[in-house]
């Protein structure tokens, strides 16, 4: 490919010519074709964050119960007597929607991987999913497959799955949205961060050999839903629970061990976007010898190596010095262990192959993607619907009927047949389990403390009005901790809209952002990191139709006696019953 | 109407990790096989069909193709055969 | 009674195993690596522990069933000392021929993840005699594949023998004559399905499990 | 040393009933394909082996036998040729 051309293909990069050109401005020079597939990735949405970012100043991120707040792979919270519990959700739609079984798995598996990449061991999961009209065969095989992927993924690894919600809505047929959270538990000791130290120190890759899986995923899982991903097919990652639970219990033991000076997962851009973001944070440049890579596959290429995301691997830098007590324990754990570079003094990210330099880029660049900014605009649509006269509804006679109905929507009806498939009690910590009540509880053993999640939103609410539908998701999630009898302490949130382009979902986006960073602020609950899924929609016709605005929010809060949890069955016997609020 | 026995293997395609076979492949070596590489683990289905020749290998195929198997992540292969009576 | 709690890869209700076991029966219960030969010195109870050793693959505890250390834990169960696997513990026993049958998949092809009620048909047994025959109990399950088979001449001799211990009331995986948990001939190795090791503490909802534990407390 | 490769089928006894042969069953049977029946769902294990003929299927029986098959449940049969060079 001629340098002229590559800038005409800077779509297939996930690049705008804008975009090129910006590079080509930084750099100095033309980038070859693998540095700028790698930019593509690290500027996707994904990675880069580049539509969403600027909107998230408005989040309060701080307080005193935050250990760590946004920027690292989770954040982590204080829970008292030198616990703290690390915290994160994740998207996976895109995925699940092509293969809804992987699509799942691979969700909790990244998230899990997240979660001990903090140095704190899982102990709870807890799955938000939307998907479409119930009756449809195509909803049946979407949730089957989600139910079973992340059955079979959290069981296997044994972390409970504690809780969720189930949401069905037309807006979601094409494009469901499988949200998932997870909870770690640590010593405040072990927390650990996901940079590259200092100059000197080495680079180490651990776990699965790399294949062709889920190539250029992060790209793909920022574009548009449509025919093309049929054609994207090949790009399936295939989970393996059993190699994370041994990727797992080696990652802690070397923490605990105190080996460890920086470890951090491979997800979304998989070698790249984790190397680049551990040399940013160090603010050192690296360099990784790309046929170190281990392979599953022959004839792989330096493009590929880099972006493959084949799930369950994470690299390490070990502490100076204790480098062969690091091989050593890992080997333990039949882990591939590979030393595949080396952090310098420089500021640059640079890759070797066949002993060439073959990508030669500013950290600094491929960590700070171009951000925008629009002025969203309301959907005349939506305005007309919100402020709809409701007087004209006549009152139903049967309001009995009326009940049932309600009753009965999959949306409202029980969801067992969904959490009895999952493990919740695997570790035995759960005290309140699914079906229990609208939080999830946990007690830390050996203390009195109890930890509480929920996740929660409501789209249609959202969709209406996107400022208060938000922040009424972050009140949810607060009111259902303080059902159980915990004091909410921090969220996540995970951010699934469709195109950040389209000025009315942008909108959406912005209002949103703001609702929850308000709510947030008044409840005393910051935000601890989140994730964003932008693009999802499906097309109707000839139309791009974006889901409901769905801003997930993920709570988490304490229960400094665990004995004092409360369910939401009613107790046998003579009891009042009273009405709190308005 | 004849009837026909059909054999379906279904195994996932070669590019597609298979967590399955990687961990048989390493407990036969640890059982001491270590000469045993590529374990690959798929699925084999058996099912009678009845119709006539033609017809049944077109549902068949069809079958194999899109229900039977997961054209994402797998290959499909198939076979067959009139039943004795 | 001093334990030894087994780890395979993949082994996910060990810590789960081993804290009921110093809850209850030996504050210095321990765990023993698979690839170990021999178990720890003294030890009186095997506990094979719930979970997914090496992921399920091939057969859910076909792998972990050839590892080294079920060549002692047999040693172990042939001098007459007790050997207890729960779930996937009683997978690896059926696959090591400690137990006889085999476990397939749940008859409606689902995970199940509920508390159930057990009928306990044998209270005359190293590990059920704290519990009256008759009793129903409640344990949480939680399996994928707890679906018992064995032939009809191995079904009609662990009838007419007694060793069905525990019998689910609502069948949740389709086995055979509703069998929970059996005892080996010998009676000092028993394989269940159900969880009792998550049944010992009120604050997570059951205490039913406590009288597995409280029987082989007994036996000494 | 030669390679060889084998193939090892793996289904449930004819006696034992098979839940997951029966749901693919009923769900041919929503798609209208009624004139299926008899579905059985098994493995297809595929697998490399170096070594002389006569010891390679020696071994090949005993691992399919003893491993790679549960004999209270299951049967097995296999197969093996020389690989192409
Ligand atoms: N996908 C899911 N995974 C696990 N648990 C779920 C899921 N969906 C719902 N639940 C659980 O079911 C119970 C009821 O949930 P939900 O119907 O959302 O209640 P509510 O609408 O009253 O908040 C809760 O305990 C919740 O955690």
């Amino acid at each position: 490919m001629t340098q002229a051309t590559l800038r005409d293909q800077a779509a297939t990069f996930g690049l705008s010519t804008e975009e090129f050109d910006i590079l080509v401005e930084r750099i100095g020079r033309e980038p070859n074709a693998l540095e700028a597939a790698i930019v593509g990735a690290m500027w996707s949405e994904h990675c880069g964050y580049k539509n969403s970012r600027p909107l998230f100043k408005v989040f309060p991120t701080e307080g005193p119960q935050v250990l760590q707040g946004p920027g690292e792979n989770a954040g982590v919270i204080d829970i008292g007597e030198g616990y703290g519990v690390a915290f994160k959700m994740e998207s996976h739609n895109h995925p699940s929607a092509v293969e809804p079984v992987q699509g799942a798995a691979t969700g909790v598996g990244g998230i899990l991987r997240d979660i001990f990449a903090m140095g704190a061991r899982p102990f709870a999961v807890l799955d938000s999913l939307r998907f479409g009209d119930p009756e449809s065969p195509r909803t049946r095989f979407l949730l089957n497959g989600v139910v079973d992927g992340i059955s079979h993924y959290g069981n296997a690894i044994g972390v409970p799955t504690v809780g969720g919600e189930t949401i069905f809505h037309p807006s979601y047929q094409e494009n469901p949205l499988v949200n998932v959270m997870a909870l770690g538990l640590l010593r405040h000791e072990d927390l650990a961060k996901g940079t590259m130290g200092e100059v000197g120190n080495q680079i180490i890759y651990v776990g699965s050999k790399t294949g062709r899986d889920g190539l250029g995923g992060a790209v793909f899982s920022s574009a548009d839903l449509s025919a093309a991903s049929q054609a994207d097919r090949p790009a399936v990652q295939v989970g393996d629970p059993f190699m994370e639970k041994l990727l797992l219990e080696a990652t802690l033991e070397a923490i605990q061990a105190g080996l460890v000076a920086g470890v951090q997962d491979m997800g979304a851009a998989g070698l790249v976007s984790s190397t680049c973001e551990m040399a940013y944070r160090a603010g050192l440049g690296i360099s990784m010898n790309l046929n170190d890579v281990p392979t599953r596959e022959t004839g792989m290429v330096p493009m590929e190596l880099c972006l493959s995301e084949s799930q369950e691997r994470m690299i390490l830098v070990p502490v100076p010095g204790k480098e062969q007590e690091l091989y050593d324990l890992l080997a333990k754990w039949e882990l591939d262990v590979v030393n595949i570079g080396q952090v310098e003094d420089h500021q640059n990210y640079r890759l070797i192959w066949d002993g060439e330099v073959v990508c030669d880029l500013p950290v600094d660049l491929l960590n700070e993607a171009p951000k925008y900014t629009r002025e969203g605009v309301e959907n005349p649509d939506i305005i007309a619907k919100r402020e709809m006269d409701l007087s004209g509804i006549q009152m139903p006679n049967d309001l009995g009927a009326v009940l049932t109905d309600l009753l009965s929507h999959p949306t409202i009806a029980s969801k067992k047949p969904i959490f009895e498939r999952y493990d919740h009690q695997v570790m035995t910590n759960t005290v309140v389990v699914p079906g229990a009540a609208d939080a999830a509880v946990m007690r830390v053993r050996g203390t009195s403390i109890g930890v509480a999640a929920t996740s929660d939103c409501n789209p249609r609410f959202v969709y209406l009005n996107p400022y208060t539908g938000a922040a009424a998701a972050v009140a949810e999630a607060a009111r259902n901790l303080a059902c159980v009898g915990a004091t909410p302490l921090a969220i996540t949130d995970n951010l699934n809209f469709g195109n950040p382009h389209d000025l009315g979902v942008y909108y959406q986006l912005q209002q949103a952002v703001q609702g929850i960073a308000d709510a947030c602020r008044a409840l005393n609950t910051p935000v601890t990191g989140g994730n964003v899924s932008l693009y999802n929609q499906y097309v109707e016709g000839d139309q791009k139709v974006a889901i409901h605005p769905t801003p997930t929010i993920g709570m988490v809060g304490v229960l400094p006696d665990v004995t004092k949890h409360v369910g939401q069955q009613v107790p046998v016997g003579p009891h009042s019953l009273y009405l709190l609020g308005e | 109407m004849p009837q026909y026995n059909a054999k379906v293997y279904v195994t996932l395609k070669p590019s597609i990790l298979d967590p399955q076979g990687r961990t048989v492949e390493r407990a036969l070596s640890h059982l001491g096989q270590s000469n045993v590489s590529g374990v690959r683990v798929g699925k084999y289905i058996e099912l009678q069909l009845t119709g006539e020749r033609g017809d049944v290998e077109a549902q068949l195929k069809d079958m194999a193709e899109n229900v039977l198997s997961n054209p994402i992540m797998e290959d499909v292969k198939w076979e067959v055969e009139e039943a004795a009576q | 009674m001093k334990t030894a709690v087994v780890q395979f890869p993949g082994s996910n209700c060990d810590t789960d195993a081993l804290e009921a076991a110093k809850l209850l029966l030996d504050k210095d219960a321990e765990f023993v690596w698979h690839t170990e030969t021999e178990l720890p010195e003294g030890t009186e109870l095997v506990f094979i522990p719930g979970g997914f050793s090496y992921g399920d693959h091939l057969r859910s505890g076909a792998i972990a069933a050839r590892s080294p250390i079920m060549n002692a834990v047999k040693a172990h169960a042939e001098a007459g000392g007790c050997v207890l696997g729960v779930c996937n513990g009683f997978q690896v026993l059926t696959e090591s021929g400690l137990l006889p049958g085999a476990l397939s998949r749940n008859r409606d092809l689902h995970f199940h993840c509920a508390p159930v009620h057990l009928v306990v048909e044998n209270a005359d047994t190293d590990f059920s005699r704290a519990y009256e025959k008759g009793q129903v109990i409640e344990i949480p399950i939680a399996h994928g594949e707890g679906n018992f088979y064995a032939d009809a001449e191995t079904i009609g001799r662990l009838e007419t023998e007694g060793r069905v211990v525990f019998r689910y009331k609502d069948n949740p995986n389709g086995s055979l004559n509703d069998i929970a948990g059996i005892v080996n001939e010998g009676g000092n190795v028993l394989g269940m399905m159900p969880h009792p090791e998550r049944a010992v503490e009120l604050l997570l909802g059951s205490e039913d499990g406590r009288g597995v534990f409280e029987s082989l407390k007994r036996r000494k």
